[in-house]
């Protein structure tokens, strides 16, 4: 049977199936054949709390959600075209989602009555017709398998498992991704296992050549790689972004790095990922509770150090009073931040921007933090290295605002040039700074570079530079132990301008007809969502400028500026209105948020509309006033 | 290199001034520290003393050395990150017992399970003395303070048992005002590789006056004091009154009569493997009234420190793998190329 | 010899010497003898961070200003009339806040050149002219209390420690004051050692005699009692006014009050104070750590206790997660945070009102808190009453701000009749709240109050309601984990609508004239200095509008309102501007911040020169304007 | 009162779905803990289960009684201020070796020495379970994990003797698969007045498999389990190789042959005053294979509970003081009246 091919230009397919049937691994996996392949992606991974949920139920369901296409894309897509479903649970939970005519291809061995009562079908909705709008592809994926497998010598439970394999290699025909690379994924996965390498191989195959042969596949789909700037790509996720940047910020300083963290999810990663890299001279200390493991950080940057901390919301509000040290001792320490739901445990696999405020101002006193925030998984790199050149360049502690989406979701990168890196210099102090009024030489820790405020770094082992530094209130100059008011009322002062004077660059607005009345400001993960959003709005012909923040502490001086050019600025926010609070605060801008909590990024259709209909307003509001 | 260094106690005070209550047990302390660091043989430079909050912790403000006054009860995480990044470096704590034991105590027995290398001198005043006289985790149960004005209710800590429950591998007990004492000890600390801890006796005399008397003053303290030595017969007593440490058969220890104890009496040490016998004499003295009080080095045994661990993994890692190169970590095994 | 007596209608004393010359007991003998007298007061102790600072040195000296008068007062006072120094330290330290003419009583005796050495002076100021533009007394206080004591079978030291009760008999004289009340006290205090407490007596009395004898004082003042609502009254300390007021709320809502707490400057005395009090059912539970005394508080409160905890800024920052679990629970708890200058460990014993956007934002997520703030030392126990009503009524952990001012200083407090205290209705749910669909019945934790968005309160104990509670995300009514997007957009909205919706009383407005144009806004301690400054302000001829807000979240509903009637809002702070910036940011309303961070309240003159000189800019304004 | 109650182990379920991976050992304890509950006595209104968080955390769910998952590290204190301000409550902690002995070690210690009426259940499967196989304190040292790719680098915690060294009134250990066994530690545990710790070995079998299969293995266990029982001498092994516990010359105990001991063999007594031998004991097994492992009751001994004192000091003063009454309190001594 000739089989028909059809071009389009972007996909988004959804695999769903019990946390025991791989579908992160799945997703993974087919991720790299696009990356391969070169379209441009954008994925979300979505996975329950519970290690292993059981089987079947709703809360047990894990999915991964993959957008690609022959032009470069922002999110990874509102609603699935194609929905994988391993199992009822796995249908039940993400039917919602799918379009009607969108395609759906489920296991049909899961679906059994008792599956089905399960998670409270009453009737199989294979056979009720409650899937009459989709376009619905029934396979036996475990018996085809479990069959195809047959003269393996593995175990029947190992043979079933290989049925995530089997669909992906259906998935794959279905796109037409390269192979090979999944093959030899596998050949490496269960180096070890050989017979289990084989076995995923062979239902890899099986999946592919079903695709062809059988005639419930009649169309196959082609999309073209997207066009990119030239360079050498690689997928990555924003915690491996994240944990990159940090080794280059190391280089780039050349301080070693040490890491102080505390396991917690979506950070976790982060951890494993700096322990793997021993011989780049990065130190990782799993501390017995964040307190420690920010402390321990801090000691590492008393001693020279980059000093590195990673964890999420609950980890920060535990941190709060040693990163007030940090202010007080200032000396360089990054803080990442991989929100996640709150409040307090909260939704802990879920993304949320919620921990804004907590960055801004979770410390006793006034204690000014620098933030950076990542704007996608890829620019997870780029930040980690800004905040590493903050926090040494400014001897403070900085914030890295990252949360659970980029974290997880994950995007081809251009692998920059090292040679294009920028430099960080620690300048550590190496002599006396101060002649006294006897004429004699000293070192005083707290004497300031008059262009940046930042006080001398003075690194253990240095002769003569022996000082002693504290969280009470410090001499001006001397750092010597002071009571005295005035002093306190400078240092306050002072700590505050050294902050607000941080070097950023100016804020760039995107506005291509430079028409646009409406402004949407965003920050963080939120630029995918509010991007597409906007190109859409565009696409029906109306206007509309976005500008995104990366840096939230000190703005851009140029925000102020930018935020009064507009008539109305939206300020869409995964919280309840953080970033649009400060925004009022500070520049008396009506700016309204569009807010959700829902553990979810937005979608690119729904922010669309918030936008139009806000350009609506302004129209009436313009007309009212002329 | 001692020779070299020909630094004197002098060069180890710092221009300001002390501010400890005339009569604190403090000032003993630090007279002893800054006395015996020229023989430690090790630059200023390379020295460093990390402590928490509390009287006792303004510590390193008077020491020339590099120093740093963390926030309440960190210290020994905080210097934790410091010697495992730098094992070239000399790090000291200093903590109070409710810094230690307290707000603290996390930090403090994850600290000596690792066995990094730190010396932390756990000055113990049972009593919090900064805020002005609450109860510590120290205090003898019934003690009337500001915040139990009808006595306290909880066990005191043996802050020696608490260390060996938390597999320390060196652990010591001395006195603010023995001088000489207090010095064997730093001194067995400083050549101890890993985390060594030393409990001071300490007399807050604002709040807590005469809390260690008995084992302090020259006409009883015999009867109260033992003086551990490795290798020696654990015996203690003046004059007629001398006693020697015996295993009872229920496998308790116990103070008998030197006459009666005869053969029987337990021979100190330190370096055993298993901490039993130095748990054992931890439960010597009675909570309340201290008595009878070893003082000396309980344990003191060799495991392979934190500090040293880490950096030879990352020796390996580079004599394997050959030092770090970002361009081929950034690139990866899994790319491709446009244009 | 006859004296003259002149009648003042106010005067500020400070007494000043070294940490263990008992000023501070000296200060507070005077305040209580002036509280009997009748005279309206206040108080403002200041001392050093240290125990007990080597004898002689400035950071050593320990000071006790004291203002009163016959007529209603609100602050401790700007600058010291009379300044009784007890040795050169004290002099240098103090002596530049006294104005030319003030009155200078030293203790010669302490002069010695050694003693000048230490603090700096190459001369005795006593002798080189520079008191020449005040009022000098020159007293050998240690020679002559000792002199007085030769009789007694006390110590040398123990006769020099006397002195302190020498000048409090001297000063006693000075002003009238009656004397009963310390002989009283002296006799108490050293009941058990009659012979100290003879001599301390002795000393006093001869204090009072050397007054009425010695040439050198040939005034003295008399200041009537000042005119009060009738009532008893009794002088307090914020700090005991809070413990009290907490004792308060437990009798009214019927409910054991627990107190989980780990000492901390300046909130210790708050533990101290309730330790006290176990025949009222009060439990103290001194922690091993901060987030260890609130979560036994906590724990407690699930029992149905009043649980409290008291800390100041170190501790609230380490609290930070369990507030944000007792936020995600819905259970009462008062969380009480004197603070302190920060940030980190700051200036311990200083006071500012920098801990609000801690209290505000300080949780990971969403996790609004109510806030409650006292505005005098006497208000700290209508303010905890209060804090302590909101909690339990609508089931949340409630902030109180107090500092480290309102703690140690005092007023005179008009005692309330315990019937008029308000009624707090716990009102446990005593059976289930739901029917289900089958009709059977059922406790649901999270099916809340419609007017409140209360959740029942249901105690172990009582049968049939079991249920467990988390930090994990709970299903909107059955409480029960929930993973799911909307319900926890839901959730999010509904405790902040819980919190938004607390019924707080509507701001009243200080605006006598009813034309003034700039309105002062405040919060917390700066009450007394700012409406002493309005009352300067108005005194000279301006107008002059004052509001103070005892809520800071939720705000009064007429904030707004009153926001935009006038032209100019103030906003003077004890930080860099936090409640500035949550105003402007709500209602985008241009006020500009006073701030200090001298770990000291305001002066009442200038504040009132940065009254006038915006009203000046008001007019400016409005001239162009019209 | 039991007989009254009629409570079975269904009336302990609740009706959420248990959420553990298959296989866990956490559904063993917890059908062991529901199945005891009834022979309690006690109604289920009055019981509270207390966790933190962790895998084993979710336990609380799972029991029909009053009952809170809370955060991370910090169930003890929690659970010491309900059990202080409510003595009529039988409340029990569950947690797990890294939010027991990690982030929450110090609160743990304190609950130890405080001696408050709580029952702390240790599921320890040297491993961090919930945030997918991180190394614990309790891991053995070298140990490969997500966040140790090239092998931890710090000793391991007893729990044990951790708990001993923290002044213990009761320290026992058990094992998930041994439902008699945990069954009788549970009840001993419930008996007890105070503090109780349980360590519970429990596997994970999706991060830590295998874990104690030398301890649950019928055809090895019995030489490498020492079953402790009070009065009993200390003895383990099968068939001919039957070993028995006694004290070297050197003070440390040692596993030998039966027949080579003889009369030698200690007998063990949980309820001596000193935690000595508890100690001891706790040292024997090899922290990396732990062989030979006790368990059983450690240590079981009397000492007025915190809650206990707590309420008398509150009975005492208002026998001695009166019942407080509020306006005397506020109207205090030193008054003036106006009008
Ligand atoms: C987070 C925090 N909590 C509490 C305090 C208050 N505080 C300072 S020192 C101290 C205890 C001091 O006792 P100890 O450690 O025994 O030291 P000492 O003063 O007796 O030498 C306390 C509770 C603080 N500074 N920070
Ligand atoms: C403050 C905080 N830090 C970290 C975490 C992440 N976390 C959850 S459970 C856990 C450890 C779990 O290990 P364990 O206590 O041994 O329980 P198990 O899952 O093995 O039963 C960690 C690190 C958290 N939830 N909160
Ligand atoms: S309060 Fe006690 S410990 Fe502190 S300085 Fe004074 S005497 Fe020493
Ligand atoms: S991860 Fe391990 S401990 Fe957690 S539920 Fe699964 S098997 Fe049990
Ligand atoms: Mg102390
Ligand atoms: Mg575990």
């Amino acid at each position: 049977m000739t089989k028909q091919v059809e071009k389009v230009d972007r996909v988004i397919i959804r695999f769903a199936g019990d946390s025991g049937d791989g579908m992160q691994l799945t997703g993974d996996r087919f991720t790299s054949e696009t990356a391969a392949f070169g379209n441009d992606l954008s994925t979300l991974p979505d996975f329950p709390a519970e290690i292993r949920a059981p089987a079947g139920t709703l809360p047990g369901v894990s999915a991964f959600q993959l957008h690609f296409a022959d032009h470069d894309i922002l999110t990874p897509g509102d609603a699935p075209d194609v929905l994988v479903a391993m199992n009822p649970a796995a249908l039940k939970a993400n039917l919602k989602d799918v379009p009607r005519g969108g395609t759906i291809i489920v296991n049909t061995d899961e679906f059994t009555s008792r599956a089905l009562t399960k998670v409270g079908y009453t009737a199989s909705p294979l056979e009720d017709g409650s899937l009459d709008g989709y376009k619905v592809h029934k396979v036996a994926l475990t018996t085809q398998t479990v069959k195809v497998l047959e003269e393996f010598d593995i175990s029947r439970k190992d043979a079933e498992r290989a049925k995530n394999m089997y669909s992906l290699g259906l998935l794959s025909w279905l796109y037409h991704r390269p192979t090979d690379s999944t093959v030899a994924f596998l050949e490496k996965k269960f180096a070890k296992k050989p017979e289990i390498a084989a076995a995923n191989v062979a239902a890899f195959r099986a999946g592919w050549n079903y695709g062809e042969t059988t005639e419930d596949f009649v169309v196959s789909y082609e999309i073209a790689p997207a066009p990119m700037p030239k360079g050498t790509y690689r997928n990555i996720h924003g915690n491996l972004a994240l944990a990159y940047g940090l080794i280059a910020a190391s280089h780039a300083s050349g301080l070693p790095m040490f890491l102080g963290a505390y396991p917690i999810t979506p950070a976790s990663d982060i951890l494993h990922e700096l322990s793997k890299h021993k011989n780049h001279g990065v130190r990782t200390f799993q501390a017995e509770d964040e307190i420690a493991g920010i402390g321990a950080a801090l000691g590492a940057s008393f001693g020279g150090a980059l000093g590195v901390t990673t964890t999420s919301g609950p980890g920060i509000a535990l941190k709060g009073e040693t990163i007030g040290l940090a202010v007080s001792l200032e000396l360089p320490l990054v803080i990442c931040d991989i929100q996640r739901g709150g409040p307090s445990t909260g939704l802990p696999t879920k993304t949320e921007q919620s921990d804004l405020f907590l960055a801004m101002f979770g410390r006793n006193g006034e204690a000014p933090v620098p933030i950076v925030a990542p704007r996608s998984p890829a620019d997870c790199f780029d930040a980690a290295l800004e905040a590493a050149r903050i926090a040494v360049t400014y001897r403070t502690p900085v914030f890295l605002l990252s949360d659970g989406y980029l974290a997880n979701g994950s995007e081809p990168w251009r692998i920059p040039d090292v040679a294009d890196l920028p430099v960080i210099a620690p300048d550590f102090a190496t002599g006396p700074n101060k002649v006294l009024e006897d004429g004699s030489e000293a070192f005083w820790p707290f004497l300031r570079d008059p262009a940046t405020l930042a006080r001398p770094w003075a690194v253990p082992g240095t002769p003569g530079l022996e000082h002693r530094i504290g969280g009470i209130e410090k001499q001006d100059g001397t750092g010597n132990i002071s009571y005295d008011p005035a002093n306190h009322d400078l240092m306050v002062r002072t700590r505050a301008a050294k902050v607000a004077g941080i070097d950023v660059p100016d804020l760039e607005v995107d506005d291509p007809s430079g028409a646009a009345k409406v402004l949407v400001l965003g920050w963080g993960s939120t630029y995918g969502p509010i991007q597409a959003a906007c190109r859409r709005v565009r696409r029906e012909g109306n206007q509309v400028a976005h500008a995104h923040l990366r840096h939230l502490n000190p703005f851009p001086a140029n925000l102020g500026r930018i935020l009064k050019e507009y008539d109305r600025v939206l300020v869409p926010e995964m919280n309840l209105g953080q970033l649009s609070m400060l925004v009022r605060a500070r520049y008396l801008v009506d700016a309204v948020g569009y807010n959700q909590v829902r553990g979810l990024p937005f979608k690119a259709a729904e922010l669309a509309g918030v936008i139009t209909n806000l350009i609506g307003t302004t129209d009436a509001v313009e007309g009212v006033g002329v | 290199m001692p020779e070299l260094l020909k630094l004197t106690t002098k060069d180890f005070k710092t221009d300001q001034e002390v501010r400890w209550c005339p009569g604190c047990g403090d000032y003993a302390i630090l007279a002893a520290v800054q006395g015996f660091m020229p023989s430690l043989g090790i630059k200023r430079e390379d020295i460093v003393f990390v402590s928490g909050i509390g009287c006792s912790s303004r510590f390193p403000y008077y020491m020339n050395t590099y120093g740093m006054h963390s926030i309440h009860g960190r210290a020994p995480a905080i210097a934790t990150g410091l010697a495992a990044s730098r094992p070239d470096l000399s790090v000291w704590v200093v903590t109070g017992d409710g810094d230690a034991l307290s707000i603290g105590g996390n930090h403090l027995i994850h600290a000596l399970r690792r066995n990094v290398n730190l010396k932390i001198l756990l000055f113990n005043n049972r009593i919090y003395g900064l805020t002005k006289g609450q109860y510590s985790p120290t205090s003898e149960q019934g003690k009337i303070t500001k915040s139990t004005p009808y006595g306290s209710l909880d066990a005191p800590f043996n802050p020696v048992s608490l260390a060996l429950g938390a597999e320390a591998t060196f652990v010591a007990r001395t006195i603010d005002s023995d001088r000489k004492h207090l010095t064997s000890v730093l001194q067995a600390a400083a050549e101890h590789e890993g985390t060594a801890l030393i409990e001071i006796y300490q007399n807050c005399n604002i709040f807590n006056d005469g809390a260690f008397e008995k084992l302090k003053d020259s006409s009883v303290r015999d009867r109260h004091l033992i003086r551990l030595e490795h290798g020696q017969p654990i015996t203690f007593g003046a004059g007629e009154d001398r006693y020697g440490i015996v295993r009872m058969p229920d496998a308790t220890l116990k103070a008998m009569p030197l006459a009666e104890a005869g053969d029987s009496v337990l021979v100190h040490d330190a370096h055993a493997d298993e901490p039993d016998l130095a748990f054992a004499l931890s439960r010597l003295p009675d909570p309340a009234t201290l008595s009878p009080t070893p003082i000396g080095v309980f344990r003191s045994v060799r495991r392979p420190t934190y500090d040293t661990l880490m950096s030879d993994q990352l020796d390996d890692a580079a004599r394997r793998l050959g030092s770090g190169k970002l361009d081929e970590l950034l690139t990866g095994s899994d790319t491709w190329t446009i244009g």
